[in-house]
């Protein structure tokens, strides 16, 4: 996966050509490279209405359903944003792993390694004050995420192996673990054995925002992490060792950085953002409890894959991530709505979002390529003066 | 001086508390007594022309048509509406967990009459979510509690009963003595279902040996199918299975001539030849049962059992499957004696 | 391996021409209007500083880029080269800045790339055959089976040449191809070369070293930002005369070092053993001193235990036996950073994969040893005015041509990029410097930029360990040259006894005592 | 524990790991054929799922199939399935191709498109055309006459369906058409140094579009054997097998036979785990532990016998030679 430049595209440097360009081609140039990704969502929207029409569903009414279940009121947007939420922290970690350039496909695994440490310290220690237990647990999830993550990191830089294929096994050994623990360990008892545990205790529940919504604390973490991933990867010194790393590890090596230790620091970030986002899934689960009977994904919700796709809608920038995961967020309440309301299978919704994806970052070129076009159009006749402060 | 005016004024203050205090009785009673003739004028409307269709919410975890789990709510609702004025929307397919506390909460918003959560997985969500909404009627299965809500039902199976009539007949028709069973993960119905087949198989042959094989997982249709091969090479000659992915092992049996015993729905069509017996859910039993209690104003509270005494199981013998008389005359007295209450699967 | 047959060997008309050739990047007009001319059996040079615009106008006769105006003729036929095959089958070679060849394959696979075979089938055994021939014709000798990775840059080059020469090219362009060469190799190259002007080839050679367009070239065409500032004739022009058409002002092109006192003993090695990369003993037994002050020069031919010498002192390749001592301290299991932080610098040979950060910003890579100290960092957090006020400070200093701290480093010209490398490691505070291939690829005009600063350092007291293979460079800036053959120390010359003679003997294996 | 060590128990075990390899290797040896020639696929499972489809629903509906295309009533079900999975391996390749070849998109997302797609697509065609479960007569054992008859060795080796011979075929023809071919030698030019090969006239986006293809196809095909070889489809069949694929490659370093011992591994370690539940060795919650092993074990082997090979170069880098 190649990495995407910059922190942001260069600022617009002082090549002005003398020759300032028409005010009409300056208004043109931001709405032609904006078309591009609103034209790819409109295609996508239109291989989604084919879809709605072959299932005997009107598009029209099958797209209102969708956005208003997505975004149609301040309980629907609430919604979206506690679906967003695992994208956006997941995306934060790819932001940090995929610019140290470490390919970290673990979300999954992070994530349960996350819930699994925090709901064992809460229900360790249920009678602590609030005010103590929910930083408490959400500090376990991003330390389970973290070991899980930087276990991966110390394999790679250690023992070579890749991470691709660490980091694959990893989730399967996490999503066995555990149901291990919710058939053993874990497992409320009861009559009838769920794969739940007991019901946490509420002081150990993420307290719901003002608002009369279903909005709680964990949205407001998970932009705080996006502003301190932003920080981390662009405004500290660590940010620019992982990033040398991740652009040139040689050349990083040779600068005096210690490669193998950002290899697994980054993972460790990575895996601790995913690890506070499976400690979110469980105490602001409508369930208060960590719930793993169908399998892992009815607890991840696919969140540490979901998550790669938003950190790369985002182009690896965690501010640029929080919309992106807003879009996905809402595509998936929105679903719910659609189906709901329209009785169409929730799998066009997942078919949808893969056209969505397919057609959107095919188009990205296309755009540069528009980008390229105006710039050439705006260069000077001749070599740039050299821009010597002499 | 003062201390007697204070306990005049103390006396004067209890007098108009206790005044109060019966007015507002009194008011209850009334505002009591005007819903009760309001209900009341609805309940007469509902059973006269207009008949609104009762809105029925399912929320279930695999697809609808999944020969197992899902759809067996599915078409026992679809029986239910034979005979009823029902309107059915579905949410299937809803395995993650917080998906369906959304869509539960949905059809609650949307003035659903009944949402029936049908998973036990969604019963802690619904602990949450059913106080929001007393209007509303909610079931839950597969469980047995209502968490003392009095618009919850609950409604769950004694599949261990299928499963040992099923036990009962596997026991007979090994030669190999060896049973192997594919689980999905040790919890809930499905283990239920198994420990009732293992029991069943002990009772009528304690010699013969059930292997039992979780294989951790209840989508993974390959595993399951590699977990029936394994069964055979360990020298099975009869199979079972529940859950979803089980139709990864019917093709083994298909493919090796052995004899498979099904539950949860009808399994005849997933191996026309091999399939003895299926342990079926009626579930319209107690969705009857929940219909006529919420149009009587009775919103929840209650618990159900399906069990053969109640006609909530029952066993779908495969005509094309040729079964000895002899066999299915025993599997028929442990119906009766199971239904009566004469036999107990010890679970 | 004659010249094709059909071609007319009629020595006056122009075998290639490209007429008007204009190339726009953004941002920069790379090309513009530039005429070129090659006759048969000539040696037509393009000068021009980093950046100038040559390999971009060769990358247009090979199709690699398409011009936005102007035409390409041969012999005397105006053609269209859309993509490196048309250029191939039209009788184009090119020996590329960046060696073209993959490190995996074989010198044979790398080859027959593109050739294909009789079947599908990739049979080693005629091309093989074929390449036998053509390299004893030339004299081009490397082992067909080796992979490319394992082979040193000298015979890489040769590979590389002989790729074209296996296609019959015709007319062959060599861009920078001694950039990387020791004087021996360098001499091989050009018999080699006039080998094939004798066929009647044309060749289209670029370089920085002007003895060497001196020595080999019939014609020469001199480019500045992009247009042709100048052309003439070996027999017309002198060095100064031609660094000041590149350059466009007075080149100083020798330099005379005072002598200065040395101090004491700063980076000190004692009987260092190191291992190489396909497991041999790359350094036997070296000891070297380099005392506060001084510059000490390594030369030798490429591949001789210079670059595993370098990596040793710095921590990045482990020391089989032996020790390091860096201003009286020993360095036990260094790593980079430690070896930093006890006042070593190193500018590394390979500046793009070692040396710069080619999606870094200018400023990134400027600040890539010191981001973390303070003032740079505070507790943990950048402080990006100071940075800024760094970078500006040192773009200034060292004249690196950018159009601003912020354009990605990449964008830079080679001559710059090395710029960026220098002007970190000089300003780092360091007193003491390990300098690998400093100008290679460089112009002049950098180069002698890069060596001006160089003094500096010494002057200012630094302890300067120079590796080079241009022997002209360490010639000019070293106080006392140490000859590397072979990963052991051939023999010591001080300054009074220089002679490039004498060096390059040594160089190949005969010591100047005997 | 000792029940484990009876012969034939060992021999069921080994068959079924190598049943259980077969998918997984086919996948394999394609995404190590793309990623040979610098273009990573994470899109395998969604082709996988849609191959499975595809074949199944074909051999479903072959009758309806054969009336319709006129002189293929001869060609047996599966056979026709088989084409059918390899011809909409195909069609997602070329997809993927235009993506990533032409659009020059970025290689990791667009193959997680791919991967959403197939997963939503097929569960969606599925409740549409097929609706409950309904199985097919899958692909049949073909016993290798005389070598399957070996006692012992016949029964591991020489007993299964045609996918499994397939796939292990194929191992020696991947490892020579990457080593001996001009095409092979082109695949691995244009995965280390595709600026190097493009100026020898070798087209980098051409023989990416041919490794997409075939990679495709090949994922497709493996789809289809496991399909088949179960003869049932339901959502989400591969249940995560592509990714598991992807991974192998990793392990295998590149090169057929590390990924062939790769496949092996996984699926031997996965019939291990199964005997020994079924033999009640393993029970109650500690099976979940068990059904780590193979994911676990992975990583341990390769840890110890770890060669560090790098990765293509060029791995999921676009050419583009006017950028380059
Ligand atoms: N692919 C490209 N995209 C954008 N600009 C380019 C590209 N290639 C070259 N340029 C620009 O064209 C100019 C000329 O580059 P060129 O490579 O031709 O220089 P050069 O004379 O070969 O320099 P050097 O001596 O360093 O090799 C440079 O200033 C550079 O900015
Ligand atoms: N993508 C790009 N955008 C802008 N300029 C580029 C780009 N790629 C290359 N260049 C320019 O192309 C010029 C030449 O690039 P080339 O690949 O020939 O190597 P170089 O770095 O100039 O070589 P050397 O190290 O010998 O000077 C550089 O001066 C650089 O400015
Ligand atoms: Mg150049
Ligand atoms: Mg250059």
């Amino acid at each position: 996966m190649t990495l995407v430049d910059n922190e942001q595209p260069p600022p617009p440097v002082d090549t002005t050509p003398e020759l300032a360009p028409s005010l009409a081609f300056r208004l043109i140039k931001p709405i032609a490279g904006l078309s591009v990704p609103i034209a790819a969502v409109v295609v996508a929207l239109l291989v989604g209405a084919v879809m709605l029409r072959a299932l005997g569903a009107n598009p029209i009414d099958g797209y209102i359903a969708l956005f208003d279940g997505a975004f149609g009121g301040w309980d629907q947007l609430a919604d979206t944003s506690i679906k967003a939420m695992p994208l956006l922290l997941v995306g934060i970690g790819i932001c940090i792993a995929f610019r140290t350039g470490v390919i970290n496909l673990g979300g999954e695994g992070q994530i349960i390694a996350g819930a699994i440490l925090s709901t064992t310290v809460a229900l360790a220690i249920p009678g602590t004050p609030r005010l103590i237990l929910v930083p408490l647990v959400l500090i376990a999830g991003g330390i389970g995420g973290a070991c899980w993550g930087a276990l991966a990191g110390a394999l790679k830089a250690y023992a070579g192996v890749s991470e691709i294929l660490s980091t694959i096994m990893m989730n399967i050994v996490a999503g066995q673990f555990l149901s291990f623990l919710l058939q053993d360990l874990l497992i409320e008892e009861g009559a009838i054995k769920i794969q739940q545990t007991e019901r946490l205790t509420d002081n150990s529940h993420l307290p719901l925002l003002p608002g009369g919504t279903r909005l709680h604390l964990g949205v407001v973490i998970a932009v705080l992490v996006a502003v301190l991933g932003f920080f981390l990867l662009f405004r500290s010194a660590l940010g620019v060792r992982l990033r040398a790393v991740g652009h040139n590890p040689d050349a990083s090596e040779y600068a005096g950085m210690a490669v193998k230790r950002s290899v697994v620091q980054a993972l460790a970030f990575s895996g601790a953002c995913a690890g506070v986002a499976g400690a979110i899934l469980v105490f602001g689960s409508e369930s208060h409890r960590l719930i793993g009977e169908g399998g892992p994904t009815a607890f991840t919700q696919n969140a540490g894959f979901n998550g790669i796709v938003a950190a790369l809608f985002g182009a690896l920038h965690p501010i640029a991530t929080i919309p992106a995961s807003f879009f996905f967020g809402g595509m998936l309440t929105g679903g719910i709505q659609l189906q709901r309301e329209l009785q169409v299978p929730a799998a066009l919704i997942v078919a949808l979002n893969g056209v969505i994806v397919i057609v959107v970052v095919s188009s990205l070129k296309l755009r540069s390529r528009i980008h390229q076009w105006f710039e050439r159009r705006s260069e000077p006749t001749s070599a740039p003066a050299e821009q010597n402060d002499e | 001086g003062s201390d007697d005016a204070d306990d005049a004024t103390e006396a004067a203050e209890e007098v108009v508390d206790d005044a109060t205090e019966a007015a507002d009785d009194a008011a209850d009673d009334a505002a009591e007594a005007v819903d009760e003739a309001t209900e009341a004028v609805e309940e007469t409307v509902d059973d006269t022309a207009d008949a609104e269709p009762i809105k029925i919410g399912i929320v279930a975890p695999s697809a609808s048509n999944d020969l197992a789990f899902t759809q067996s709510i599915i078409d026992s609702v679809e029986r239910v509406s034979e005979n009823r004025d029902i309107e059915v929307a579905t949410t299937d397919g809803t395995f993650i967990v917080e998906d369906a506390a959304a869509a539960i909460r949905g059809y609650a918003d949307d003035g659903f009459d009944l949402v029936i959560a049908h998973g036990s997985q969604y019963g802690s969500s619904l602990e949450e979510i059913a106080p929001d909404f007393p209007e509303t009627s909610f079931a839950w299965g597969t469980s047995a509690d209502t968490f003392g809500l009095d618009n919850v039902y609950s409604y769950t199976v004694s599949a261990d009963q299928g499963g040992y009539v099923n036990g009962i007949i596997a026991a007979q028709l090994t030669t190999s003595n060896v049973i192997g069973v594919v689980g999905p993960i040790e919890v809930g119905d499905a283990a239920l279902y198994v420990d009732g087949f293992v029991a069943g198989v002990a009772a009528q042959n304690p010699d013969v040996t059930v292997n039992v094989n979780y294989i951790e997982s209840f989508s993974d249709v390959a595993l399951a199918s590699e977990a029936a091969n394994a069964h055979v090479s360990n020298g099975a000659d009869v199979l079972t299975g529940t859950a979803q992915m089980v139709v990864g092992a019917t093709g083994v049996a298909t493919e090796a001539g052995i004899p498979w015993f099904g539950t949860q729905s009808d399994q005849t069509d997933l191996a026309p030849g091999e399939v003895v017996a299926s342990q079926v859910y009626h579930w319209e039993i107690v969705l009857d049962e929940v219909l006529d209690k919420i149009a009587g104003g009775q919103l929840g509270g209650e618990s159900f059992v399906l069990t053969f005494e109640n006609g909530g199981l029952e066993m779908a013998f495969n005509d094309g499957f040729e079964l000895d008389p002899e066999v299915k005359a025993s599997a028929d007295e442990a119906i009766a004696a199971l239904s009566s209450g004469e036999l107990s699967t010890g679970l | 391996m004659t010249p094709d047959p059909g071609t007319p060997t009629d020595r006056t008309v122009p075998m290639l021409e490209m007429r008007g050739i204009t190339k726009r990047f953004p941002g920069v007009v790379a090309n513009d209007a530039v005429d070129l001319s090659v006759l048969p059996g000539q040696v037509h040079t393009l000068l021009g500083e980093n950046g100038a615009g040559k390999s971009t106008l060769m990358k247009i006769l090979y199709g690699l880029y398409q011009p936005d105006e102007g035409t390409i003729s041969m012999n005397g036929e105006e053609i269209r080269i859309s993509s490196p095959t048309d250029a191939i089958d039209r009788g184009i070679g090119m020996i590329h800045q960046h060696f073209m060849l993959v490190p995996t394959l074989t010198v044979a696979e790398n080859v027959a790339l593109g050739l294909g075979g009789r079947r599908g089938l990739a049979d080693m055994r005629p091309v093989k055959a074929k390449l036998a021939d053509v390299s004893e014709r030339y004299g081009l000798h490397v082992d067909p089976d080796a992979y490319i990775w394992q082979l040193a840059v000298g015979e890489r080059q040769r590979a590389e040449i002989l790729k074209a020469l296996y296609r019959d090219a015709q007319v062959l362009v060599l861009d920078e191809p001694t950039a990387v060469l020791t004087p021996p190799e360098v001499d091989d190259l050009f018999a080699t070369l006039r080998q094939l002007t004798d066929d009647g080839r044309g060749l289209v050679f670029i370089s920085h070293k002007l003895h060497e367009v001196m020595a080999l070239s019939d014609e020469i065409t001199v480019l500045r930002n992009g247009k042709v500032s100048g052309h003439t004739r070996p027999s017309d022009a002198t060095r100064e005369s031609l660094a000041e058409m590149m350059v466009g002002r007075p080149v100083e092109l020798t330099r005379t070092v005072s002598s200065q006192e040395r101090g004491q003993a700063k980076l000190v090695v004692e009987h260092l053993d190191v291992m190489g990369d396909r497991g041999q003993l790359a350094v036997e037994d070296l000891s070297i001193e380099v005392h506060e002050g001084e510059v000490v020069g390594v030369a030798g031919v490429s591949g001789n235990g210079q670059r595993e010498l370098a990596e040793a002192i710095f921590g990045l390749r482990p020391i089989a036996s032996g020790s390091v001592e860096i201003a009286g301290t020993r360095t036990i299991a260094p790593d980079p950073r430690r070896v930093r932080e006890m006042g070593l610098a190193y500018v590394p040979e390979e500046r793009m994969v070692h040396g710069a950060i080619g999606d870094f910003t200018v400023a990134e890579n400027l600040m890539l040893c010191d981001y973390h100290r303070p003032p740079y960092t505070r507790r943990g957090m950048l402080d990006r005015t100071k940075i800024s006020e760094r970078c500006r400070e040192l773009i200034r200093n060292y004249r690196v041509k950018t159009p601003g701290q912020h354009t990605p480093t990449r964008n830079l010209s080679g001559g710059n990029i090395q710029k960026v490398v220098i002007a970190r490691e000089f300003g780092s505070g360091a007193d003491a410097f390990v300098i690998a291939q400093p100008t290679r690829g460089v112009d002049i005009g950098a180069a002698e930029y890069i060596h001006e600063r160089l003094l500096e350092q010494r002057s200012n007291g630094a302890a300067i360990l120079l590796i080079s293979e241009d022997l002209d460079e360490v010639m000019q800036l070293s106080d006392r040259i140490i000859v590397l053959l072979e990963g052991k120390i051939m023999g010591e010359v001080a300054r009074a006894d220089f002679d490039i003679n004498t060096l390059g003997l040594m160089m190949s294996g005969v010591t100047a005592a005997s | 524990m000792s029940e484990f060590f009876t012969v034939s128990v060992l021999v069921a075990t080994l068959a079924s790991g190598i049943r259980l390899a077969t998918p997984f290797l086919l996948a394999s040896l394609g995404e190590m054929i793309g990623q040979r020639s610098g273009v990573l696929n994470l899109g395998v499972e969604g082709v996988m799922l849609i191959g499975a489809f595809a074949s199944y629903f074909t051999v479903l509906r072959a009758e309806s199939v054969k009336s319709t295309v006129p002189g293929i009533d001869w060609v047996p079900d599966t056979l026709l399935g088989v084409v059918v999975a390899l011809l909409v391996g195909l069609l997602m390749g070329l997809v993927y191709a235009f993506m990533t070849v032409v659009m020059h998109a970025e290689q990791g997302i667009s193959g997680i498109g791919i991967f959403l797609f197939g997963l939503g697509f097929t569960d969606l065609l599925f409740q549409k055309q097929v609706g409950t479960p309904r199985p097919i007569t899958g692909i049949s054992k073909f016993e290798i006459p005389l070598l399957s008859d070996i006692p012992k060795i016949g029964e591991i080796f020489f007993q299964h369906n045609v996918f499994v011979y397939v796939a292990f075929l194929l191992v020696p023809i991947v490892w020579f058409v990457i080593n001996k071919t001009t095409f092979g030698l082109d695949i691995r030019a244009v995965g280390e140094t595709p600026e190097a090969a493009d100026t020898l006239g070798v087209s980098v986006n051409r023989v990416r579009l041919q490794t997409i293809l075939i990679s495709n196809m090949l994922a497709g095909l493996a789809g289809a054997a496991l399909a088949l070889e179960i003869g049932i489809f339901q959502q989400n069949l591969t249940a995560g097998q592509g990714f598991i694929a992807i991974a192998l490659v990793y392990f295998g370093g590149w090169r057929p036979w590390g990924v062939m011992a790769g496949a092996l591994l996984f699926g031997i370690v996965s019939a291990t785990v199964l005997q020994l539940k079924t033999l009640g060795i393993v029970e109650g919650a500690s099976s979940s532990l068990m059904a780590m092993a193979p994911a676990v074990l992975t990583i341990v082997v390769l840890v110890i016998v770890s060669r560090r090979i790098a990765p293509p170069a060029a791995l999921t880098r676009p050419f583009d030679r006017a950028a380059s």
